[in-house]
């Protein structure tokens, strides 16, 4: 068979970022979710500088101060969104939340990428047995849900480190299970991506070039199958913060002295009843709109690199 | 005559179609059994390239055109045969060894559109097999290089720092020419370099391919659909069916004295402007699938002079007067 | 036929065994399930007894060993809490949860469908754009915060539905306690298998509209449309099924978040399900349990993963699961 | 009167920042009964042409401007309900790929059942009776059995023949065959390029054959048109095109054909290539290809102008004509 | 009328021995009739024993109620309390306990001597405990297995005000109404009990309030205003006697060695401040382990809050840097036990203490509390015999293997002499000498600051208006649903 109509059409000339870019300040939209992803990045690194009370001070603190609501309500000046059940100020609690829930996000996602990209492409490029063999890992990592792999994991630290480390690891231990548990989606994407640029010509041509075959997969696969892996790095972030605060939710996240969103989210939920709504709607607002946010980044990016995410 | 340039005896290629172990398995009259699914793409192929000529492969989809390229240039292992390169066997070497002939031989490939990648510019394109295989060049050396490279395929040294997709189909063709003339070969494969381009792009990279050829006197193994072309650039042409070489023979006394069926049948069907020649001829049957190895001669499906022998016997490839070459029966019989 | 069920077999069997090992090799770094047997005032060497008794002071081999013996034999051994085979324990559970999933299901194909359908046929309609707006957002919002404010508001604030539990169940057929088939039951299912299909539905909602745009774009739908035939026709049977081969196999895949998500709504809604009884175990320590509920949960997930395949199969005539050798 | 009249056909592109033409003041007429074709190179705005007729455009293409008219009815001006009753019935397609052309998850046999049965009401098995003859008019082999089977198990050839017994199934009066072969082996074109003409020949159809390919259409159609950048350049019967082209580019394509030089020389090649929508030169389109281009050609856009049997948009030719028609008037 | 309850955790097992807990002892009182229960006033009310006497120091005599009989159908008599107190010696959990019990005799078919080991002032409170079971119905299959079905974790045959009709463990048990409960006089009209445990508070609450069950226990302390608020809902609470503290491990870290550092902890620790915020008034802040119907309170033994005192005591103790240590509190055990270690760790830090919190879920914390795995371990303690002497047993005395004193003695506090006193406390039959014994060991603790009191946790039900829980419900949480009264 000859070959296919649509790969005739011709590109838009032009640099591709330049039309990207271009594309982008067009939709509004997209422009607002990356001003708020910005914005909350921004606050996630400056939390300390930002935050109106040091949360490492032990006078932060203060039972005394519990439960005042935003101060629009109770019109106390000291704090801004209220202060939660232990008196501290819920909107430095909040910021640093934001932190920790960007940091594990992030940190998980990145993970989640190496360990994807690399096995993607190795069962891509290699094919076989290889493929074959990595591919049912992945089934059977999927198979697990984060949340009993999260379970296993703090099981199988506790008894590396004992309970006392465990806490002082929670974070990195949430970042190993969150990054752990969905590298196969990472994995079959750039395997599919992989294996339909592997038909490709230019890798042929690299091959007749007497290019070894790292060099192939590294330099030139792997930057044509970045659309879909940008794509699926954002939404994943937001998949990984909900993982977090999910685990978190269920007792089994960030411990209470170093509250994520979600632990916050939960800790408030029992205070939803008795009144201090604030508790919990904040947080949870504050969580929303950055998942949404890196949603909409994530959908904008799709429409537009209109790459190839993993079907089957 | 002095040695060809290639010399292929006995290729042969199979595809198994049910790579994995477990599928393999299958019941059989209400037994199981393991049964390997193989497509033969290539059952026995004997040529010769020689030095400075073009040999045209054509046949029709599926024939086996492509696998036997791509078997030259070492990007699929042959299930058995040989190749040599002047004396020396190539279809055994590992990546390492390969790598002198890889210098030697080159290949040009059908779509324009994904043969570049589409993340490198025309520079790093160029550059990186100038700096793989003559380390020895310093980076001025290479930029003068690519240079010179570009000119000669006519492209303007300024587009060098632009992406594939800044160029339309025949300008990509010919920066694909000049990747493969970078490490200055002495053949060079085509497969289907023409066929996604327009007539008239068509004609541009068809005069570069026949002026790089007298200017350094390359040899072609160019593979096409389009008779024309065949008729226009080919020393000699040798007709496919079903991964086997079923005529081989010059130019003028193919196209003037068709032989084999299929290749009569082939030549009836061009479209031509002028002429306003006789019904094509008509074949019938099904394109037949390489999933079964042939007995006999692969042709018999469709042949309209088959005959009991074509289905047992294979036939042998033939000298015949006009120094062509036929594998059939029929004409060995004079039976047309 | 055959084949493809026996390669499944193989590939489920391959699973299980990785799943008991990594489910027994957590048995005993929950925490000491002894500690939840007794009262505060039994003495240590009571407990050490006990422990002894229940061996859970041998060597993990040893222990391994034991419980790979049975496991072949069908018995995951017995959890603590229960005092029951732990596989009974939750098979028995196992109607609830697969009620609300199954209810949970039918909302995301009643609902998801024409929503999707109509997003991608109609994308500048108003009704679209606010289907995708609301999808973006319900994407973004995490279950358990749907989960909690749907009680909030629903039974605790305007006291429409019931806010835990299954409520009223019928048995059919001696083996299945049922909530379908009364009003009660169906009112507790309501909120939970709700929020469920809620979480759900965006990803579904987008996967179909973006599937069935690109189908919409392909040549054979143009075909169709150059046939003069209806635009329902079309729609509905030229693109819909093609658009489900690609959102079957995703659904396939949504099947782990699914056990996830089952796990937050059960122990929200303290829905009598395997998910709860998971919790509820790890927080008990009955790793017997556990370890059976992770078996079970990877078992479901390869016998979804082959139901899948087989309906693709089905729906799409391209692959031939005879190909995999009949 | 003409089957169908297309005139001053605009069809534009809707992009986000700017409106691309791909059709330009395109005027055509087809006969009932009569072949055209329609030639020209990648890109020159063939398909779009052929879509345009039944109102199929893909989404950011609309037309502008221009009317299309069988027989008495305008088809720009339908709604989808009359349009459906046209699409089919009166006008059917052929598409160039057949492998994307059928919907790879409903049976043959659906996909031809379904078109008569939307467009006339009778029972399931007097269709399917139609469909099978028509399969069987196309030459397929024991049409019973394909009838059951899904695309994917038919070859190229098999599937290009069950897409023209599902034009056929309605008697349509115009069939659009958008570069139907190209896909095909040669010899598998041969015989569909056969089975066509006898088909349009029996039933007295009427063909558009769009090609980029002058042998083919020389098989087939009585007429030619020849397609640059959106524009009609050229336009007369097949053999006087092929013979006596008049327009620069007709010329250069014809010239480029390996036939048209010895072997083993230098071809006649065109320089540059077509430009795309975005980058469309002032003027004459092809000046910048032009061996013959002058300042006039830079700037204004030539007229189709009537020399001999056939019509060409070039300021060479209408110069020429011009200088006979002077000359004719100096003589007189 | 039927009765649809809700409480945090249900019975593990149908037998009442087989675990010493508040579900198992709840489920028992509603099955089963002790022979004596207390009364709200902190007397004991007579059940299926009339009434009773001391005959000495070591024995006292149960004259028991006539014309009982058990679900069964069987009667009632002399033989089943001696089939009871024997099974319970067997019992794994309820062993320690009935340990100070040497033997049971019938004296007739409606008499039982009870004869203690030696003189035990709390043998009464002990004998609360004992729930008479059906011998005729259980002898013989009646093996008491922590690990694995049995009979009696099955079946059910007591003298009652419920029989017991099916259950689904974790998620649902229903109970009929005794028609022949020999209680006649009991204002109890519940017919049917339906008892779903549902672990989380706020879920608990919505059932409540959208009206899926009656009556609810416990409520969170947060919510209670809420609560309170709701019309159609009442709530009763009653202050417990289980108390929360501290342990300051003295073998783990040097600087507890030192009364002035325990003192000044427990002045910097403002108990009332916790009680308040935290426990939103839902607790009594205690200075000393027994609450006030113990016989160890002390009366004017106050919780103190100063915070100068306890930064001044630092110093003189070479501390006024302060120095970082470890803690470790349950997040799942005890109300809101993770925020009020989090407020500790938070007052602490006034007086440069810097605590490293860890809080586990019970299951692991336990354990951990076991291996005095941190410097400060909080633990909460219910005296099963409803006397202070429990406490200071398991709580600060000497650690002790063999003995099993001391046993949740987190802090290795140690002092031979509270040993003592705790020892003759155990055997003294008089009442004032007791009380005397002591006030005077929660006076050397509070003295010592050998751990910190936190505060007695209160209990909270809740429910519909016409249920009438307050005459019901006592402070060991073992609500009498048999006399329970809900209007029509
Ligand atoms: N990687 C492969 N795996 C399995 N089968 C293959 C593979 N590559 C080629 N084949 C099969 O081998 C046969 C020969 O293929 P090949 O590509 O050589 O044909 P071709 O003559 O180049 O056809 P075309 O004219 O379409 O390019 C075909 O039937 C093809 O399906
Ligand atoms: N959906 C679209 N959006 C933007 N431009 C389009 C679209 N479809 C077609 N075009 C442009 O319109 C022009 C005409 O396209 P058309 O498909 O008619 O060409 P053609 O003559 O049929 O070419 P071919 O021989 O390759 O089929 C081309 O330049 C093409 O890039
Ligand atoms: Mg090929
Ligand atoms: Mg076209």
């Amino acid at each position: 068979m000859k070959y296919s109509k649509k790969d005739l059409i011709h590109p838009i000339a032009g640099s591709r970022w330049n039309h990207i870019w271009s594309g982008f300040v067009g939709d509004k939209l997209a422009v607002l979710a990356l001003i708020i992803f910005i914005f909350y990045c921004l606050v996630a690194l400056l939390a300390p500088l930002v935050a109106p009370f040091d949360v490492n001070d032990p006078a932060f603190m203060d039972l005394i101060n519990s439960e005042i609501a935003p101060s629009w309500i109770s019109h106390d000046s000291r704090f801004l969104l209220g202060t939660d059940a232990q008196g501290r100020d819920l909107l430095s609690v909040i910021l640093y939340g934001t932190r920790l829930s960007l940091t594990i996000g992030i940190c998980a996602v990145l993970i989640q990428a190496t360990l994807g990209i690399c096995i993607g492409l190795m069962a891509g490029y290699l094919g076989g047995r290889v493929d074959n063999f990595l591919m049912r890992c992945a089934d059977i990592q999927l198979s697990f849900s984060n949340m009993m792999v999260a379970i296993v994991f703090l099981a199988i630290f506790q008894s590396l480190f004992g309970i006392a480390m465990y806490q002082q690891l929670a974070m990195v231990i949430l970042i190993l299970v969150i990054g752990l548990t969905e590298w196969p989606l990472f994995a079959r994407t750039i395997r599919a991506s992989v294996l339909a640029e592997k038909q490709k010509e230019y890798v042929d041509a690299a091959r007749v070039m007497g290019i070894s075959s790292k060099r192939i997969m590294f330099r030139h696969i792997l930057p044509n199958t970045l659309s879909p892996v940008l794509v699926i790095f954002t939404v994943q972030i937001a998949n990984a913060i909900v993982a977090e605060a999910a685990l978190s939710f269920l007792g089994l996240g960030m411990p209470a002295t170093e509250p994520s969103l979600g632990s916050l989210i939960s800790e408030g939920f029992s205070y939803m009843f008795a009144g201090s709504w604030w508790i919990c709607v904040i947080p949870s607002a504050t969580l929303i709109i950055l998942i949404l946010a890196m949603n909409l980044l994530g959908d904008w990016l799709r429409d537009h690199l209109n790459p190839r995410t993993y079907k089957d | 005559m002095a040695t060809p340039l290639i010399q292929i005896s006995g290729l042969e290629k199979s595809f198994s179609t049910n790579e994995s172990w477990l599928g393999q398995w299958c019941f059989r009259q209400g037994k199981l059994a393991r049964h390997k699914d193989s497509v033969h793409a290539l059952n026995g192929v004997n040529l010769t390239i020689n030095q400075g000529e073009t040999l045209c492969v054509v046949g029709e989809t599926g024939c086996g055109k492509s696998t036997l390229a791509r078997a030259i240039m070492g990007l699929t292992q042959p299930t058995a045969g040989e190749i040599h390169y002047l004396d020396q066997r190539i279809d055994q070497l590992n990546d390492r060894q390969r790598m002198f002939f890889r210098r030697r031989m080159q290949m040009v490939f059908q779509n324009p559109y994904a043969s570049l990648n589409p993340r490198m510019t025309v520079y790093q394109t160029l550059s990186e097999p100038i700096a793989f295989h003559q380390p020895q060049l310093s980076r001025i050396e290479i930029d003068e290089k690519i240079e010179t490279l570009l000119a000669s395929v006519g492209i303007s040294a300024s587009s060098s720092d632009s992406y594939p997709h800044e160029f339309s189909g025949g300008q990509r063709q010919r920066i694909s020419l000049a990747r493969a003339l970078s490490v200055e070969p002495d053949f060079i494969v085509a497969d289907e370099p023409l066929s996604a381009l327009d007539v008239s792009v068509q004609a541009q990279v068809l005069n570069l391919m026949i002026d790089k050829q007298a200017e350094r006197n390359l040899s072609y193994l160019f593979i096409t659909h389009d008779l024309a072309v065949v008729e226009h650039f080919a020393t000699r042409v040798a007709v496919m069916y079903l991964g086997r070489v079923c005529e081989l023979a010059p130019t003028k006394e193919l196209f003037s004295s068709p032989k084999h069926p299929y290749t009569r049948a082939l030549l009836s069907a061009i479209p031509r402007l002028d002429s306003t020649t006789a019904q094509p001829i008509r074949l019938i049957g099904e394109v037949p699938t390489p999933i079964e190895k042939p007995i006999g001669c692969v042709f018999q499906a469709r042949c309209p002079h088959a005959n009991q022998r074509c289905y047992e016997e294979l036939p042998k490839m033939l000298l015949q007067s006009d120094s062509s070459s036929v594998a059939c029966h029929a004409i060995e019989e004079g039976r047309i | 036929m055959l084949i493809f069920l026996l390669r499944r077999l193989v590939q489920a069997c391959f699973v299980m065994i990785i799943i008991s090992v990594i489910s027994f090799a957590i048995q005993d770094k929950l925490g000491d399930p002894v500690q939840q047997m007794v009262s505060m005032a039994v003495s240590s060497d009571e407990r050490e007894q006990l422990r002894e008794q229940l061996g859970l002071n041998d060597s993990f081999l040893n222990q391994y060993w034991r419980f790979a013996k049975g496991a072949i034999q069908g018995d995951l051994g017995t959890s603590y809490h229960y005092k029951e085979p732990a596989l009974d324990v939750i098979l028995k559970k196992l109607p609830a949860t697969l009620e609300l999933v199954f209810c949970a299901i039918l909302l995301i194909i009643i609902v998801a469908t024409p929503c999707g359908v109509l997003a991608a046929i109609k994308p500048k309609h108003p009704v679209s754009r606010l289907l995708m707006i609301i999808s973006s957002i319900g994407l973004s919002v995490p279950i358990f915060i749907i989960a909690i404010f749907m009680v909030y508001l629903f039974s605790v604030e305007w006291n429409i539905a019931p806010s835990f539990g299954r409520g009223e169940t019928t048995e059919i057929l001696g083996l299945w306690d049922s909530g379908i088939f009364t009003k009660d039951g169906l009112s507790h299912l309501l909120l939970p298998s709700l929020s469920l299909a809620i979480a759900l539905m965006p990803i579904f909602v987008r996967l179909i509209r973006a599937e069935m745009m690109d189908v919409l774009q392909s040549e054979y739908i143009r075909f169709a449309w150059s046939k003069g035939l209806s635009a329902k026709r079309i729609y509905f049977i030229h693109a819909l099924k093609n658009t489900m081969l690609p959102v079957i196999t995703v659904g396939g895949i949504q099947a782990g978040t699914l056990v996830a998500y089952t796990i937050l709504t059960e122990t929200i809604f303290q829905w009598p399900g395997m998910g709860f009884l998971f919790m509820d175990a790890v927080s008990r320590v009955d790793t017997p349990l556990v370890a059976a509920y992770l078996i079970v949960v990877g078992g479901m997930f390869v016998i979804t993963n082959t139901v899948v395949d087989l309906i693709y199969g089905l729906v799409n005539p391209t692959v031939r699961l005879a190909s995999h050798g009949l | 009167m003409n089957l169908l009249s297309v005139s001053n056909l605009n069809v534009n592109f809707k992009m986000k920042k700017q409106e691309l033409a791909a059709l330009i003041d395109v005027s055509f007429t087809l006969n009932r009964g009569e072949r055209i074709a329609i030639v020209g190179e990648s890109g020159a705005g063939k398909s779009i042409l052929g879509f345009s007729i039944v109102n199929l455009i893909s989404k950011p293409g609309y037309i502008k401007s221009g009317s299309i008219k069988l027989e008495n009815k305008e088809l720009t001006k339908m709604n989808l309900r009359q349009l459906q009753e046209i699409r089919g019935k009166r006008i059917a397609m052929i598409f160039q790929d057949p492998m994307m052309t059928l919907n790879p998850v409903l049976t043959i046999g659906d996909q031809l059942v379904e078109t008569i049965r939307s467009h006339t009401k009778i029972t399931y098995k007097d269709a399917r009776n139609i469909a099978i003859e028509k399969l069987h008019n196309v030459q397929i082999a024991s049409p019973e059995t394909r009838f059951d089977q899904y695309p994917h198990e038919l070859s190229g050839g098999m599937r290009q023949r069950v897409i023209i017994a599902s034009v056929l199934l309605l008697n349509p009066d115009i069939i659009i065959a958008d570069e139907p072969t190209t896909a095909l082996d040669v010899t598998i074109q041969a015989e569909i390029l056969q089975l066509l003409l006898a088909i349009c020949r029996d039933n007295g159809v009427a063909l558009v054959l769009i090609s980029h390919d002058l042998g083919v259409v020389s098989k087939v159609a009585e007429r030619t048109l020849v397609m640059y950048a959106g524009h009609i350049v050229e336009e007369g019967p097949t053999l006087e095109i092929i013979n006596d082209p008049q327009h620069p580019y007709t010329q250069g394509l014809l010239n480029a054909l390996p036939q048209m030089t010895l072997p083993g020389q230098r071809l006649n090649q065109i320089q540059g290539s077509m430009p795309s929508l975005t980058e469309r030169p002032t003027g004459c389109a092809f000046h910048p290809r032009c061996p013959y281009a002058t300042e006039k050609c830079q700037q204004e856009q030539p007229s189709f102008i009537h020399s001999g049997v056939s019509s060409v948009a070039c300021f060479l030719v209408e110069d020429m004509v011009n200088d006979f028609a002077n000359q004719d008037e100096e003589d007189r | 009328t039927t009765l649809e309850i809700a409480l945090n955790a249900d019975p593990v097992s149908l037998d009442p021995h087989e675990q010493l807990s508040e579900g198992t002892l709840q489920f028992s009182h509603f099955t089963f009739d002790p022979l004596l229960r207390w009364e709200k006033s902190g007397q004991f009310e007579a059940r299926l024993a009339t009434k009773w006497q001391r005959l000495d120091a070591h024995t006292m005599r149960f004259f028991l109620r006539k014309d009982v009989t058990f679900h069964s159908g069987n009667p009632f008599s002399a033989k089943d309390v001696i089939y009871t107190i024997n099974r319970l010696k067997t019992s794994p959990d309820f062993r320690a306990m009935f340990n100070s019990i040497a033997s049971a005799s019938i004296v007739d078919k409606y008499t039982v001597d009870v004869h203690a080991t030696s003189p035990n002032p709390l043998l009464l409170n002990i004998m609360a405990y004992v729930f008479p079971m059906d011998q005729a119905f259980y002898q013989g299959r009646d093996e008491i297995i922590k690990y694995g079905k049995t009979f009696a974790s099955q079946n059910v045959s007591g003298t009652g005000p419920f029989v017991y009709i099916s259950r689904e463990l974790g998620s649902r048990m229903e109970l009929k109404r005794n028609p022949n409960y020999w209680d006649t006089n009991s204002p109890g009209n519940v017919n049917k009990i339906i008892l779903t445990p549902i672990r989380t508070d706020s879920t608990r609450l919505a059932a409540l309030f959208s009206g899926d069950v009656d009556f609810i226990f416990p409520i969170s302390p947060i919510d209670i205003e809420r609560t309170k608020r709701t019309s159609g809902i009442h709530l009763v609470t009653i202050p417990s006697t289980r108390i929360l503290l501290l342990h300051m491990n003295q073998n783990r870290r040097q600087e507890f060695k030192d009364v002035k550092v325990r003192k000044a902890i427990n002045l910097a620790i403002d108990q009332s401040l916790i009680v308040e915020k935290i426990l939103k008034g839902h607790a009594t802040p205690a200075g000393q382990l027994s609450a006030d119907r113990f016989l160890g309170h002390v009366h004017d033994l106050e919780p103190e809050y100063d915070l100068r005192k306890a930064q001044d005591l630092m110093k003189q103790a070479g501390y006024e840097k302060g120095f970082r240590i470890s803690m470790m509190a349950p997040n799942n055990r005890y109300m809101n036990d993770e925020k009020v270690a989090q407020a500790v760790a938070a007052m602490l830090a006034r007086i440069n203490i810097t605590v490293d919190l860890k809080t586990l879920p019970k299951a692991q914390y336990f354990q951990e509390f076991d291996n005095h795995a941190a410097d400060i371990m909080m633990l909460g303690w219910q005296s099963d015999t409803m006397d202070s002497n429990n406490l200071f047993e398991f709580i600060v005395a000497c650690p002790n293997n063999k003995t099993g004193l001391g046993a949740y003695n987190a802090s290795e506090y140690c002092r031979p002499s509270l040993d003592d006193n705790i020892h003759q406390a155990n055997r003294e039959m008089d009442q004032e000498k007791r009380i005397i014994l002591l006030q005077q060991i929660e006076q050397t603790l509070y003295e010592d600051a050998a751990v910190v009191p936190l505060y007695w946790q209160s209990l909270s039900w809740a429910a519909k208006n016409k249920v009438k829980i307050q005459d019901i419900v006592n402070d060991q949480n073992y609500p009498y649903l048999g006399d329970l009264f809900i209007d029509e």
